[in-house]
């Protein structure tokens, strides 16, 4: 898409506080991307809200010049439910970490897949609690020994969240590097204009309890291919998936979900007509 | 038939499912409300989910009423399966009259040993020689009979509660409901109702309606647009009638997938300037806590209206009682200060429902509203139930020039809000302590600063006289909440002069505590009695935590299961030894 | 791959090199300034003046280019369009190459890296264009790059060496 | 240099990350540890994850310390980044000694304002002289030195500190050491510690440990072989200290994926007979209230360990706060008795934890157990905690003939449980009310006698002398629990005759309330402090609720944010008007 | 497998309390197929526990004569986890409904496939929620009018618990029909054979809120093919899934997840060394 240039600058949707991340975190080019994408669409901060949960990675509506609820561990997507089918009017964001995303926010994150809300979900994906110092989350690899509850590993599956957004229904799903802030900044602007529930999960590594992350700039490829439409061939490419290719992998067209609420057509009165005894 | 007439009569109609207990007590309230009369309908069910046995019990009335009577005057049994199920929780005596079908078989032995006024009409038989006649409809028939329920209004409420069934089930219906009034001629006299002291169409209005209907009215009174829910018994009709009533005002309910959901929806949807509200039981409030916690710390204005059931777990989720106290004032983690109310009775869910919207809304802060079972399964015949037009609502900020503080300490503590949309009033909303900005802090001042203000709103509040309900005067008081109300304030009623000795003092705002008030009204008192539908005595505890109680104080509490009767407390206080 | 216009490095004109010029300036200034307030954070004010000496730097060669004819509108889209992922295009740090306990000597010796990232960038395009003035204007902006070059070497060689350890902190992380 | 010496020291170390304040204060108070000094050390970060400012707080004493002391002798800064931000916590005056390096730039306002004892080294300079040399190191041996440690267990200590990093690092960090010895001769005499009172190595084993390592150990210790734990500061420390040890004894950790499915595999992993727990803070017990219902009425023995901290909501993670009193008491839905402890001291939680095992084991219920960030997380130097030998535990079933009724009415009020595996003993836990026979019911007398059972077990057993620590007599007593008993003990035994005058009641039993024994406990009093740590008073509340409380009485109560040191209780009682 | 017989009669796998169970549900089915299986396999009745949530089909427990445990809404999965991983040598069985399992319960469910705890998972598929009287449940179509929350259909995409069931990580995946109690019976003895977690969902009807559902015995057909072990294979299979087939769709192959207590090695003295001071 085209930039215009009356409009704000990526550095005006930022709100000056500095963040707490370690020098080094992915999360910041993650903010970076945000402010970006949000340059580049020419929204106005106030139509814009930013929600998240409870992690390193879900500080960062603070540090965003927009609306923003920092709410509690896990329950960031409700919330932004909640928000957007009461405000159609806004562009809402949810961003926030893997163990809030998929561990303790699993379902939610399942069911609005499956809702299919018109929001978009950026996770910061380390492999890793951040913000508790250092255990597994699910998307931790099962050999990870450093895991200070998991001594010895976690030794089970981890969990696969671009296949679990399929599978339940995402109509918009993508991978990301924080190393690209502006490859980034273009997928998230993709899922924003992208009607239904998007979801972006972006590998930011985790400088201080994954440092070996670092490669990860050296890993990540853009995905081979174009995005698809269909559900089993995306699942195919999943399943094939080496973890580290970007880019858009599916673009649904599912209508998104907005019970908006219409204008009103009856007074409260009329409601009430339903209690009234019959006079006969 | 010469009758002598009674205030109230209460009637038992039982059988297994299929016998159409419940629509003939549907129909049987219907009428008795189209005549002008008062009354009320509760239910109970054995535990299977269809074709179990069940239990309608209506009370009907020449005034309002808002518990079950001291003794039920009529059991009809359209068989015996599983009686004796019910037979604790109804109040039958040797001056009962009990109605059954020969073909039902034999008395059981508990309804023979009451020594009750034993009447066999073969309703099966009358309904048996209509075709598609139906057993129940012949004993509505007598049922209308016993009441006095002019026969007109019986024939329009029956064909307005047949319709849906078609024109066929109405003719036969009908039909039934003719041989049972005939048959009822061979009963003995029962005391029908003295008539209605203002007929239903004499200007005021009556409306027929439970208390989770009336919660869900009050909630869109107050201006409820967004809801969220789970479906869990007692609570789901609350949500039900919402889901087709709020798209109607330009509103909407989403079923969530669970109760952690369903909280966290309603905070964004407030925290986007749409009041909203959701509605559980016991077990899903549980859940619920941690997010209510975060709008007490975010400062964002919600409703939960907790629809109590026995407790504790799943404990029985088709009774009474009024247990989640504890958990409602005190179940949040740290120091959390909120609202918490309690409707007076079912008619009163609207009022308290709509008030805990406009309380939530001004002093953005979570409301719970503490219903029970009782209140909200039970249907009334009421005058139409009040509802205020509140001025204010929440303080939102309309412009913004420089820098806007989300948490500004101001004299009443509450503080401006900014709704997305408007221009410069960006803020980030959070549950980590914050600074007036919204900045996280760790800071002790900030801490205090902002503890003080989220309780300083709540007491520095003018609620008015609505805090609690207050009545008579004298030096003995009692002092309850919720649902029990009904039962003392029937008790009082009753006894002789015991308006002008006992003063009924029914809190309808449970916190913030308000101490002085209480002073106030106990003004003069030498005991109190505090009475409640619970193990433990939670609201004995929490009054002796939150005020100080003169002389001398007794506790009457009670387990849910069965429900409270005003002969239960008239022995209570008449044994208070003086 | 998010190459300008994905059409590789072949540029059709001197306003297209000079918003190319521009954008990879101006992506390392921000960085740079982004930088200096992680480090300000994080109790580091030595690299934190460092990096906004750098963003400061930055800044100037925006001006340089501008006045070459570099047209503001035109760079923030070609900006837009980067994904500076791509090896050998930005001349701007990773986030993930700084450390909290990093010294002047790493940042500048970053720095140096993105700089001469930043001329082999010039270089290339010049060799793949066809386009005289390009060619120039792209020999013109290496050549700009490599003072930038030789000056921070000059800074590098007077500053000491870190330890082996430098990034040991004795004490666990906080928790948060 | 002559010096004065004192009974207790307490030094502030500060600087930003990687200067190493935390590895420094830990080798001091191991040094003092080896040199048969008690201590403790505590530690306040800034908002960053790394390279954030830093603060540790050591105490070190000739007897053993509970809290920190009145005021803080030494400041010493590695720099002076972001001081400001600690100074809240801190009580430095114009007695202290500030040490700070001339590399460090211009000592802060603040600081110059305390006209305090200022002293410069140069230690980084110091340390740059010494090949790979820090300058914590040097800073280290100046403390050493001003405190009056023995060298020789200062290198011992380092030795050991510094290991995991090599012997270079050992090399150049006692190189840096000495040079932190030798300029310390420059300072002024500080008045050091005196010697202690019995060294070590006298037979008397001394422990280094933290709460929260305490609170597993007595985990294990009563019994506990199965927890289960979703990481939350500062809870952690217990699972991971866990998840190491219990392989070790034949058990085993799990990392759930939230709350909701730890509290509920620790129910399941009890059930089939293993004991079990969980830990965590405010909002995962505010997430666990529904399923440890389910445990009160499906009798299931599990315990949680709750390390509380400042609230409401996510609030401030990493601050001390007695705030979960009510959700942990109150929080349950229903009427759910159960145990609610609270530790008293860093070294109790060992006890109170194995205590919290053993009493959920003997009454099949689950226990709270109460521990606060101060407790969990402050390192003390201590006399080896107690701990006990239970004799009793879980009442189990061994053989059936015949029915078996799980839930039967004994009159202990506790019913043998069959394990999973015993013939003939298969039941069906079950959170809905339910018969002996754990067949569900919704009948009231069920109800009731279940209700009865469930608070009747707990009411009814001996729990002893341990439900409360009480010292002193006299007129005047202070009532408190957990964290804030340090504190106060400490301002009595400062406080000359204050002893024999004040009493101090520290109750580790919360719930059940135990009335007569606090009336016993009160014999005598004329007036009562309650002294806790929140901002609304809970525990002054929860004491009024349940207790009776002679005479005048008094609530100090301050929210969470600075620890409670000793003066701030003896101004409060000092000034108390007699 | 062969029936031996010494072992117990399904029958004396009941508890003898009558359900509560409309007549008609599909429940009734399922509770026999369940009886069937211990015979099959026959384990002693205090072996074998079964954990449920709420729910009418949550109420098995009671019916069964073995251990069981009636817990909460959604919380079946974890409690049976720590049951087994505490106590391996019980055989444990989960039992309950599509909304206890994936509504309230969604998170535990793909936590408990990752995991891969030997469990058998069963649930009994209604499409509503039966006990709370007729809402929509994860897995009802979009379109069905009747559910009390959702007048108008619900609009989003249903659940689809095989699916989940596989990207999760579930280690044997079957779809059964509670009109088959014999062919039910057979799978679930599969599954509880089959290491790791098993999942077995059961076509169940509700009679009372989904009469419709009566039919479904005309429309479930055994599935066309073998089990695979390749999950690309059981996942293109599934995409194109009917929603009618039965029979085991996975078996895979992955260890299960036991960290099973080892014999005590250490005493907890040897725990307590570390605390101690050094003496120097
Ligand atoms: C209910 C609850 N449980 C646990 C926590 C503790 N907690 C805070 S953040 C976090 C995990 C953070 O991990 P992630 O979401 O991956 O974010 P990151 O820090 O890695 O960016 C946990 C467990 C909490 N705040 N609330
Ligand atoms: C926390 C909580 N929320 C809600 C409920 C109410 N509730 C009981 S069963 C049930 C749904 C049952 O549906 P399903 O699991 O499909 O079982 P079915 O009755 O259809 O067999 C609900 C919502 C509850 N008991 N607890
Ligand atoms: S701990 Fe990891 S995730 Fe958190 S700020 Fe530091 S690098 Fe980022
Ligand atoms: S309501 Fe439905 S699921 Fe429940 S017992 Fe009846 S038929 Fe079965
Ligand atoms: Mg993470
Ligand atoms: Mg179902």
């Amino acid at each position: 898409m085209d930039v215009e240039t009356t409009q704000l600058a990526p550095k005006q949707y930022k709100s000056g506080l500095k963040p707490v991340w370690c020098p080094g975190c992915g999360d910041f080019g993650v903010l970076s991307s945000i402010t970006r994408a949000l340059s580049v669409l020419g929204l106005r901060r106030e139509e814009v809200a930013v929600i998240s949960g409870i992690g390193c990675s879900s500080r960062i509506p603070a540090y965003l010049d927009v609306y923003g609820f920092h709410a509690v561990h896990g329950r960031a997507l409700p919330l932004a439910t909640g928000l957007k089918i009461a405000r159609p009017d806004l562009t809402v964001l949810v961003a926030g970490g893997d163990g809030d995303g998929f561990s303790i926010g699993g379902n939610h994150f399942m069911h609005a897949c499956r809702r299919n809300t018109d929001l978009t979900y950026i996770v910061m994906d380390n492999q890793v609690y951040g913000m508790t110092k250092g255990q597994a989350s699910p998307t931790t690899d099962p050999d990870w020994e450093a895991g200070k509850l998991t001594p010895g590993g976690t030794g089970i599956n981890p969990f696969q969240p671009l296949v679990i957004a399929l599978a339940s229904g995402a109509n918009f799903i993508a991978r990301c590097s924080s190393s690209d802030p502006n490859g980034t900044a273009q997928t998230i602007v993709e899922a924003i204009q992208h009607p239904g529930f998007s979801f972006v999960q972006i590998l930011s590594p985790c400088v201080t309890f994954r440092p070996e992350q670092r490669q990860w700039k050296n890993l990540v490829h853009p995905a081979p291919v174009e995005p698809t439409d269909d559900p089993a061939r995306a699942a195919r490419r999943l399943l094939t998936d080496d973890a580290y290719f970007t880019g858009v992998l599916y673009l649904g067209q599912r209508a998104p979900n907005e019970p908006v609420p219409k204008q009103s057509r009856d007074g409260i009165a009329a409601l009430e007509e339903e209690f009234k005894v019959a006079s006969t | 038939m010469t009758r002598q007439l009674r205030q109230s009569v209460s009637i038992i109609i039982a059988g297994s499912g299929g016998s159409g207990v419940m629509s003939t007590g549907t129909m049987l309230l219907d009428a008795a409300a189209r005549a002008g009369w008062y009354g009320l309908m509760t239910r109970s069910y054995g535990p299977q989910i269809r074709g179990g046995e069940a239990m309608a019990m209506i009370r009907l009335a020449a005034r309002p009423v808002e518990c079950p009577a001291d003794r039920d005057d009529v059991l009809l049994a359209l068989d015996w399966r599983n009686i004796e199920r019910f037979l604790p929780e109804v109040a039958l005596s040797a001056d009962s009259l009990i109605v059954s079908d020969p073909k039902a078989g034999d008395v059981p032995e508990a309804i023979e040993a009451l020594n009750a006024n034993q009447q066999q009409i073969p309703m099966t038989r009358l309904a048996k020689e209509i075709p598609g006649g139906r057993t129940n409809m012949v004993a509505l028939g007598v049922l209308a009979t016993l009441v006095g329920i002019p026969p007109a209004l019986m024939v329009a409420a029956a064909t307005q509660g047949l319709q849906k069934r078609g024109s066929k089930a109405v003719e036969a219906g009908l039909a039934g409901l003719g041989a049972g009034l005939d048959a009822a001629a061979q009963l003995p006299g029962l005391a029908g109702l003295t008539p209605p002291v203002a007929p239903a169409d004499a200007g005021n209005e009556r409306w027929s309606i439970t208390g989770n209907e009336a919660a869900a009215c009050g909630a869109v009174h107050g201006g409820i647009r967004y809801a969220a829910g789970y479906p869990i018994t007692p609570a789901t009709e609350i949500l039900e009638w919402l889901a087709s009533a709020l798209p109607r005002v330009g509103g909407v309910l989403v079923q969530a997938e669970d109760e952690l959901a369903s909280v966290t929806q309603i905070i964004g949807a407030s925290f986007g300037g749409v009041p909203a509200l959701t509605a559980t039981s016991g077990p899903g409030l549980a859940l619920m806590t941690e997010s209510i916690g975060l709008a007490v710390a975010a400062e964002v204005p919600i409703v939960v209206v907790d629809v109590m059931r026995g407790g504790p777990s799943t404990g029985i989720p088709t009774r009474s009682e009024q247990t989640d106290l504890n958990i409602a004032i005190h179940g949040l983690h740290g120091d959390a200060p909120h609202l918490v109310l309690a409707p007076l009775s079912v008619a009163d869910c609207l009022f308290t429902t709509q008030w805990a919207v406009h309380l939530a809304e001004s002093l953005q802060t979570p409301a719970i509203v503490l219903s029970d079972q009782f209140l909200g399964q039970t249907r009334v015949i009421a005058d139409r139930p009040v509802s205020v037009e509140f001025k204010t609502g929440r303080n939102t900020v309309s412009g913004v020039n420089g820098e806007y503080n989300r948490y500004a300490l101001t004299d009443s503590s509450v503080s401006p809000m900014a709704i997305p949309g408007l221009a410069g009033g960006q803020y980030t909303a959070d549950g980590l302590e914050h600074s007036e900005r919204g900045v996280p802090s760790t800071s002790a001042c900030d801490h205090t600063a902002q503890l003080d203000k989220r309780l300083g709103k709540l007491e520095q509040y003018d609620y008015g006289d609505d805090w609690a309900e207050i009545e008579g005067e004298g030096s003995t008081a009692i002092v309850t909440w919720g649902s029990t109300t009904g039962a003392i304030r029937e008790a009082l009623e009753q006894s002789g002069d015991w308006q002008s000795k006992i003063r009924l003092i029914a809190i309808r705002l449970l916190a913030p505590a308000r101490p002085q008030h209480l002073a106030a009204a106990l003004e003069g008192v030498e005991r109190i009695l505090v009475v409640e539908q619970s193990h433990s005595g939670q609201f004995h505890e929490y009054l002796r935590a939150r005020y100080d109680l003169p002389g001398e104080v007794k506790s009457f509490s009670q387990s849910g299961g069965a429900t409270l009767r005003p002969d239960t407390l008239r022995d209570e206080i008449g044994s208070w030894s003086r | 791959m998010h190459r300008p216009d994905d059409k590789g490095l072949i540029i059709g004109s001197t306003d297209e090199l000079l918003a190319h010029a521009m954008a990879i300036e101006m992506e390392a200034a921000e960085r740079y300034e982004e930088l200096a307030d992680q480090m300000e954070m994080h109790n580091n004010p030595e690299v934190a003046e460092l990096f906004s000496k750098l963003a400061e730097i930055e800044g100037k060669h925006i001006q340089q280019v501008r006045d070459l004819g570099g047209d503001d509108e035109l760079s923030l889209k070609t900006r837009w369009k980067y994904g500076w992922a791509e090896p050998g295009v930005s001349e701007a740090p990773d986030y993930e190459d700084v450390h909290y306990l990093m010294q002047p000597y790493h940042a500048v010796s970053l720095a140096l890296r993105a700089e001469r990232r930043a001329v082999s960038f010039f270089v290339e395009v010049g060799e793949q264009s066809e386009d005289e003035e390009v060619v120039a204007m792209a020999a013109r902006l290496a050549q700009d790059e490599r003072n930038h070059v030789t000056l921070l070497e000059e800074w590098l060689n007077i500053l000491p060496e870190p330890d082996e350890d430098w990034a040991d902190d004795p004490d666990p992380p906080a928790e948060g």
